[in-house]
């Protein structure tokens, strides 16, 4: 399962390399964050390891972060 | 399990100026009492620790009373605390320069915190006995030398740090590598552990020989090895002269210590002729091409630390010497030779930077050509560069004299005598680099009144510089002594 | 010990990538993740050492090793890319 | 057996990924998109950790990865990218 | 006090006492005159008296020796034996009145402290040449007074100053640096090299033979540089734009004696004057050393500048040294090493006198030296004293010398050396009558370059005046008592006879 | 980076040639480096001390006061080491303030974003402390939680305060040096009192684990946090005012 | 019993993973970046939830399965901002991060 997931993600990837724009990137980046966590609660059913789901829950606090650190501009900073 | 008392000297040596640049750090309006207070303690720790490594032998400590293994030891044997004795005596003499030398509150505010962790990483690398801990201690010491590089605050300071930065990352990378190739094999980070389980293990000689090269190749990239010497000497020559100090006496040392380490320790049964060959050639050549750069430098500090290249590089013409040479008298005097050559550089090269700076913040500038003046109002900092420069140059009387007498009769005597026409060359080199300079300071300028006008900034060049000449040239027996070998005749 | 391999293969492939990509690439942050990548490899290698497979429990050591090498990472990382944004700024006002 | 096989190939997938990955966030000459290929190694790699049962590590790199060194270098790469544009400006 | 508690601190107390004035002299404010020149005199005396009672130790045959360890294996040895104490004598004594010189010389002129304090450091280090036990020992103090020296050459601080210091500079750090291959080499044939009479090589197997011929060539060579041996003379004359003290004790005796006095130590007391002539050396040291006293008296010849002159001069006599090193017999070996002195007390004289001229007329040329004998008749008279001195007239000191060589040369067999100091004679008359004659018996021009009044009733400044009629008084001493005892002859036959186990 | 040196080229098309040459040589290369070093890599995992430290660590792991093996490792067995990464965290930081105030901070944030800090934040807060005392028996600990802690002040500084919201310079000071601080004082207590530097006895150890861990984790937290501000903290200088107050 | 529950929560888990790869295939066929948005929300939240259904069937545990449930709001929450604060963005095409 864990598998086909990864898979997927690998495809998502293409989407992060090729663009066309940014925004397309950012979607797919956080689309690999969603299936990363998915992929983390499976491994931990899949390897005993518990653990692995606090993993995840700072995946998905820190996607917050993320995507909020790329659409912020810098206070002062020319529209160019 | 130790008496604490009897290695508190040990801990106390990195744990002083730790505390101090945390107290420097929290109470920034006081951070040159605290960091002047700071090095004399430090200063009498390492004092301490060498009075205990001259009366017992090598000092050895498991922190955390676990079995040798699985924790950190720190040790220090007589290579160790010779380094560490002059690191930190350079270091209060650093210290008490800088406490003058900044000016404005910002500059100082960022100096002394970092430059205490600075000190603490290079005790702490002196006497670290795990290579894992050596590694973060590499990174300490990069990581606040950069910073400590970049305090001028000028693009070409920023510049060169960067880029110092950025390669000292690089060699520590690599030299962690190394570090996992060898808990791979041997399961095990403890210099000594490790030494054993090297000697132990002959068919694993491929992984160690490869550890060892790996190992060696970052932490040559941190001594400025050439050519992996590139980013030193604009990183020496922009920083402000107390950090140019102390990365050219000690920080470059510190790396080039930590080979000596693994070479003479951990690595004894997988070095051979061809890699110290190898080492020994990288290293003429950086005699030869760093004195060559030093003669043509247009600025003194450039200057210096060109000449910090060619230094390193005598230390590295010890190695094929070292393994040609059997155990016995003579090779206890070239080990011994090896650290005296280390140690009075420090000295040397500090005095020479300290003076160098003072010229520099006198004149405004530090391009030789245009020295004359600035030379002779400072009659005792002309002195302290004549002195610290003919410990350079390896005149007699100074540490580096005999080092070079030691080196040059071992060469003889093993064969190996093309070592001699490097060392002449770069002797001869050195002594006109140096003699540039000195030239400058006979010119038709008024008189200078006092030998000394500025105590606080110029005695400390002074009394480190007249070390590496009349202490380290005169009376360098007691550290055979300290090192517990054999002060035989050869 | 086929994942070891795997894994630490893999780790030295990405170290050799790093510094490909540091010797020959020119921007600051282009150097800053080729350390990273580097550093990642280094990482890797010791992971995998302490990986003994999915029943017995991992070598703690290494683990502690590579937190603390990550700690170390990300503070040279921001000092470099601080100091290659004061770089530019005094660039800029050149 | 079967099991064996699916985390092999599991493997296989993760690693040819991850190097993927790497190599394309280094021969990005576009500052942002090496930046947002980095971060999704970090991810990756946050995998690789949990796979290999150090979740401690797999934590730190979530949190450093994604998080903070993210958006250091996100930092960084928005000043690089200005810098470029105002080279382009500057160019013609 | 015993000799017991005396003869290990001597010899290290007689290097204390100029260096540990000249340290304290770079400390002293540079209006402060008269603490400077306290310690300047101070010291000059002291080391006079310390050297008073060497003398009476070696003479009575006490074994004076300080040993300090500088490293294992490496030790500093500071001996006193008969030459040693020939040498240590003349430094002192011309230190002495050098200094007396000195202060009336410069003590108007700026960086007094500077060149007080390396001055000091000067004869500290020669007098470490002087009691240099070893050859490590040797090499230390014999870079160390190039060191010290140049300063001193480069001290007025002009261009040409600069530019003949950093001549000097080349020229002596290349041959310290080829002395110093030689010392390692020599040290790793045998071990500890020291200083023995008759040599310590004598046992070592022929199959090193070839080896200690070139080491041989790298000490001359090392030696040869200081020695002013031609063709490694070249910074000497360069060096005389250095004040007149300096050229005077430095460049007449201190620098080039030590070259020589190193080379007589390398034949006698390392290689054995045996072991030298059986490997050819002294053949070779001979050839140089005539070839160096002739061509340094055809150059003399050929100069205007006063001191210029008396450099060649200086190139080709201090030559006569090495002869009398390389000619096999006590009594050549006699001839030179009493010219060590002679030539010595003789050239200080001379430059002193030239100083004087310069500073008190303006007159730096031969040329321009019309009737300086009227206006300055004391000096003048010095001046002649040393000049004939120089040519060998009796009773003057360099009669005695240029007897001895002679007389070695023809007990040796080696008849060619007659011809070598005839020619030499010839060219010293030619070179230094013409000036006599100008000097006494042309009429004074109507003014003088740059006349200075000093006020005083003398014909210039006392300090500048008594130091060259001093020394000129020593040389016709030494040649009228050259049978005295304690007279340098007499000392230079002890020290023969010592060597040659007579 | 630019490098001053390598600024001026001749020609510019055949030296990009030569650059181009220069690069595949040197994948070339390091690529064979790379195969060599994985099959030494294999020699050295086949013949190698297989357990290695594995079976001992975990074998003292009950007499360390923690249940993660991890935590034992980085905060008793080599508590050095992490004493020492801490202070390269507050060099690194020490740095960054050398080089200057900080830069302008971000503008504003709008509704949605604003709406979701205000429970992200919290949030992360909430699961760095769980973190850290998490860390005592299973993955965790005062690095992660105080890596939460500054992905907090991160996204506090995305939202618009320049500050990230990290208190005045005085005290972001004393928060800084909080963890290496109560390190080296439990370190040196411990020695004091007989039992060696950092040797904890095994009753206490739980506790003064927890201390350090604590100081630790807020350390880190400021540290990272202030890291991103990326440089001296601003607030306390009149010279410059807070750039968030300029209206844009 | 278990093995019951266990072919429940693969069964799950397999739709969530369907969910997942017909997000994938989504952002990589559809034609411009609205859609794209859409298809990607659909399979962030129903993925990720049907997954965490099967996992919470699979063990059930009280304290896992509140992180599980924590964990998929937050996804959703970010998720939501995110894709909100992307779609502001391209919409006005202003600010340097999106030129």
């Amino acid at each position: 399962m864990a598998l086909i997931l990864l898979l997927s993600m690998s495809a998502g990837l293409v989407r992060v390399v090729i663009g066309p724009t940014p925004a397309d990137r950012m979607m797919a980046a956080q689309l690999l964050g969603t299936s990363g966590i998915a992929t983390l609660l499976l491994l931990a059913v899949a390897l005993d390891v518990p653990a692995l789901l606090d993993v995840a829950l700072i995946f998905a606090l820190l996607a917050a972060v993320s995507v909020a650190a790329f659409t912020r501009r810098r206070a002062g900073a020319d529209r160019a | 399990m130790p008496e604490p008392a009897m290695t508190a000297p040990l801990v106390l040596c990195i744990v002083l100026p730790l505390l101090g640049a945390l107290f420097a750090t929290a109470l920034p309006g006081r951070a040159v009492a605290v960091g002047i207070v700071t090095a004399l303690v430090t200063a009498a720790a390492a004092v301490a620790l060498t009075l205990a490594v001259w009366e017992q032998g090598t000092l050895h400590l498991v922190l955390g009373g676990w079995e040798p293994a699985l924790a950190i030891a720190l040790r220090a044997d007589g290579i160790a605390t010779a380094l560490v004795l002059m690191a930190n005596l350079v270091a209060l003499g650093i210290s008490v320069y800088a406490s003058g030398y900044f000016q404005d509150a910002i500059r100082i505010r960022s100096f002394w915190p970092l430059w205490l962790l600075l000190w603490a990483a290079l005790n702490g690398l002196f006497l670290a006995g795990d290579l894992f801990n050596l590694y973060v201690m590499l990174e300490l010491l990069g990581i606040s030398a950069a910073a400590l590089g970049a305090l001028t605050g000028n693009r070409e300071a920023i510049a060169a740090n960067l880029r110092y930065l950025l390669v000292g990352l690089l060699g520590s990378i690599t030299y962690l590598l190394g570090v996992a190739f060898l808990y791979t094999a041997h399961g095990s980070l403890d210099i000594g552990i490790l030494a054993a389980a090297i000697a132990a293990n002959e068919q694993l000689f491929a992984v160690d020989a490869a550890a060892m090269t790996l190992m060696i190749s970052g932490l040559a990239l941190k001594a400025a090895l050439f050519p992996l010497h590139f980013w030193l000497p604009p990183a020496h020559a922009n920083a402000p002269a107390p950090v140019s100090a102390a990365l050219s006496a000690l920080v470059v040392k510190a790396a080039f210590y930590l080979i000596l380490r693994l070479w003479l320790d951990v690595f004894a049964p997988v070095t051979g002729m061809a890699a110290a060959m190898l080492l020994a050639l990288l290293g003429s050549a950086a005699v030869l091409w760093g004195s060559w750069r030093a003669l043509r430098a247009a600025r003194l500090k450039l200057l210096a630390a060109y000449s910090t290249v060619a230094q390193i590089g005598y230390l590295f013409l010890f190695l094929p010497l070292l393994v040609a040479t059997p155990e016995g008298p003579a090779r206890d005097n070239l080990l011994a030779a090896l650290l005296l050559m280390a140690v009075t550089h420090g000295f040397a090269k500090a005095g020479f930077f300290l003076a160098a700076g003072l010229v520099q913040t006198n004149a405004g500038h530090d391009r030789i050509d245009e020295l004359g003046g600035t030379a002779q109002r400072l009659p005792a900092t002309t002195f302290a560069i004549a002195l610290a420069g003919s410990a350079l140059i390896g005149l007699p009387p100074s540490g580096s004299f005999i080092g070079k007498w030691l080196l040059m009769q071992q060469a003889i005597a093993t064969g190996q005598w093309w070592w001699v026409v490097v060392i002449l060359a770069g002797t001869a080199l050195a002594a006109a680099y140096v003699f540039r300079v000195l030239s400058r300071a006979f010119g038709l300028e008024p008189t200078p009144l006092r030998f000394i006008t500025d105590p606080r900034a110029e005695v400390p060049a002074l009394v480190l510089a007249l070390v590496s000449v009349a202490v380290l040239g005169l009376a360098s027996g007691p550290l055979w002594t300290l090192l517990g070998l054999s002060g035989a005749d050869a | 010990m086929t994942a070891q391999l795997l894994y630490g293969g893999a780790g030295l492939m990405l170290f050799v990538l790093g510094i490909w990509s540091f010797l020959v690439h020119e921007p600051l942050l282009r150097k800053v993740i080729a350390l990273n990548i580097t550093g990642a490899g280094v990482f890797h290698v010791l992971i995998a050492v302490a990986y003994r497979g999915d029943a017995a429990p991992p070598d703690p050591v290494p683990h502690a090793l590579v937190l603390t090498g990550i700690v170390v990472a990300v503070s040279a990382t921001a000092l470099a890319l601080i100091l290659g944004a004061r770089l530019q700024d005094s660039d800029d006002d050149a | 057996m079967t099991q064996l096989v699916l985390l092999l190939l599991f493997d296989a997938v993760l690693l040819i990924t991850l190097l993927g990955l790497a190599l394309a966030a280094v021969l990005s000459p576009e500052p942002r998109r090496a930046v947002m290929l980095f971060i999704a190694f970090g991810l990756w790699l946050a995998l690789v950790w949990a796979r290999l049962h150090a979740p401690d590590v797999a934590l730190a790199e979530a949190a450093i990865g994604a998080g903070l060194g993210g958006a250091l270098m996100l930092a960084a790469a928005r000043r690089a990218a200005r810098a470029r544009r105002q080279d382009a400006e500057a160019e013609p | 006090m015993s000799w017991d508690a005396i003869d290990s601190l001597l010899p290290v107390a007689i290097v204390l006492s100029s260096l540990l004035p000249g340290v304290f002299i770079f400390l002293v404010d540079e209006e402060n005159h008269l603490l400077r020149t306290v310690l300047n005199l101070l010291g000059a005396v002291l080391k006079l008296a310390l050297v008073g009672l060497l003398i009476w130790g070696v003479w009575l045959g006490q074994p004076i020796e300080t040993r300090i360890d500088i490293a294992p294996g490496l030790t500093l040895v500071l001996s006193a034996d008969a030459l040693s104490v020939l040498f240590v004598t003349l430094s002192s004594v011309l230190w002495l009145i050098t200094t007396v010189y000195a202060i009336g010389y410069l003590e108007h002129s700026p960086n007094r402290s500077r060149f007080f304090g390396f001055f000091s450091l000067c004869v500290s280090a020669t007098v470490g040449i002087a009691l240099a036990g070893n050859l490590i020992t040797f090499v230390i103090f014999y870079e160390l007074l190039t060191l010290a020296t140049y300063p001193l050459v480069a001290h007025r601080g002009t261009p040409e100053a600069t530019r003949g210091a950093n001549i000097y500079l080349a020229y002596t750090l290349s041959g310290g640096l080829l002395l110093l291959v030689g010392a390692v080499w020599l040290r790793t044939l045998i071990g500890p090299v020291d200083f023995t009479v008759g040599g310590v090589l004598s046992g070592l197997p022929a199959s090193m033979h070839g080896q200690l011929v070139a080491i041989f060539a790298l000490l001359l060579a090392g030696l040869g540089v200081k020695a002013a041996l031609v063709p490694l003379h070249g910074w000497l004359p360069q060096s005389m734009v250095a004040p007149a003290p300096v050229s005077s004790l430095l460049h007449a005796v201190a620098v080039v004696k030590a070259g020589a006095f190193g080379i007589v130590r390398v034949v006698y007391d390392v290689y054995g004057v045996e072991l030298a002539y059986q490997l050819g050396l002294l053949g070779a040291l001979g050839l140089l050393a005539s070839f160096t006293i002739v061509y340094g008296s055809v150059m003399a010849l050929a100069q205007d500048g006063l001191k210029a002159r008396l450099a060649y001069s200086t190139v080709s006599q201090v030559s006569y040294i090495a002869l009398g090193a390389s000619l096999l017999g006590p009594v050549a070996t006699i001839g030179g090493m009493v010219h060590l002195v002679h030539q010595g007390i003789m050239k200080i004289t001379l430059f002193f006198c030239a100083g004087n001229y310069a500073e008190t007329l303006g007159v730096h040329k031969v040329s321009q030296m019309d009737g300086v004998g009227r206006r300055m008749p004391l000096t003048t008279l010095a001046f002649t004293v040393g000049a004939l001195g120089m040519i060998g007239i009796p009773p003057i000191a360099g009669f005695v010398s240029k007897w001895y060589l002679g007389l070695g040369g023809v007990t040796s067999g080696q008849y060619w050396v007659l011809l070598v100091l005839a020619a030499s004679t010839l060219l010293n008359a030619g070179y230094f009558l013409p000036i006599l004659y100008r000097a006494w018996f042309r009429p004074a021009p109507a003014e003088w370059p740059k006349e200075h009044h000093f006020g005083t009733r003398f014909e210039t400044m006392g300090a500048l005046l008594w130091p060259p009629v001093v020394t000129a008084v020593l040389c016709l001493l030494a040649g009228l008592l050259a049978s005295a005892p304690f007279s340098p002859l007499e000392w230079a036959q002890l020290i023969a006879e010592r060597e040659y186990g007579l | 980076m630019t490098d001053p040196t390598f600024a001026t080229r001749p020609d510019p098309a055949r030296a990009a040639e030569r650059d181009r040459d220069l690069k595949l040589l040197l994948a070339v290369l390091l690529a064979l480096l790379g195969v060599t070093m994985t099959a030494i890599y294999a020699l050295a995992l086949n013949a190698g001390a297989a357990p290695r430290l594995a079976d001992l660590a975990l074998a003292r792991v009950p007499q360390t006061g923690v249940d993660n093996p991890v935590t034992a490792v980085l905060l008793n067995y080599r508590a050095y080491d992490t004493l020492m990464e801490l202070a390269v965290l507050l060099a690194a930081l020490l740095g960054i303030w050398s080089l200057g105030p900080a830069p302008a901070g971000f503008q504003r944030s709008g509704p949605v974003l604003a709406g979701m800090v205000s429970w992200v934040v919290p949030l992360l807060i909430v699961a760095g402390g769980y973190m850290l005392w998490v860390g005592g028996y299973a993955p965790g600990g005062a690095f992660q939680a105080g890596a939460l802690l500054g992905a907090a002040g991160v996204i506090v500084r995305l939202a618009g305060d320049p500050q990230a919201g990290l208190p005045g310079e005085a005290a972001q000071r004393w928060l800084l040096v909080l963890g290496v601080l109560v390190f080296t004082l439990v370190g040196l207590g411990l020695m004091l009192f007989g039992a060696g530097f950092l040797t904890y006895p095994p009753k206490l150890a739980k506790w003064l684990i927890l201390l350090i861990e604590s100081a630790a984790t807020l350390a880190i937290g400021v540290a990272l946090a202030a890291a991103y501000v990326g440089g001296r903290p601003t607030a306390t200088s009149p010279l410059d005012p807070r750039p968030s107050a300029q209206p844009k | 019993m278990e093995l019951i529950l266990h072919s429940v929560a693969a069964v799950f888990v397999a739709a969530g993973a369907a969910f997942f790869v017909t997000g994938t295939v989504g952002l990589l066929r559809l034609p411009d970046l609205f859609t794209r948005l859409h298809a990607l929300t659909k399979a962030d939240n129903m993925g990720l939830g049907l997954i965490m259904v099967g996992l919470i069937l699979y063990k059930p545990d009280p304290f896992y399965a509140v992180k599980l449930v924590l964990l998929w709001v937050l996804v959703m929450v970010a998720g939501a901002t995110g894709s909100h604060l992307i779609a502001k963005r391209a919409l006005r095409r202003d600010g340097e991060d999106l030129q």
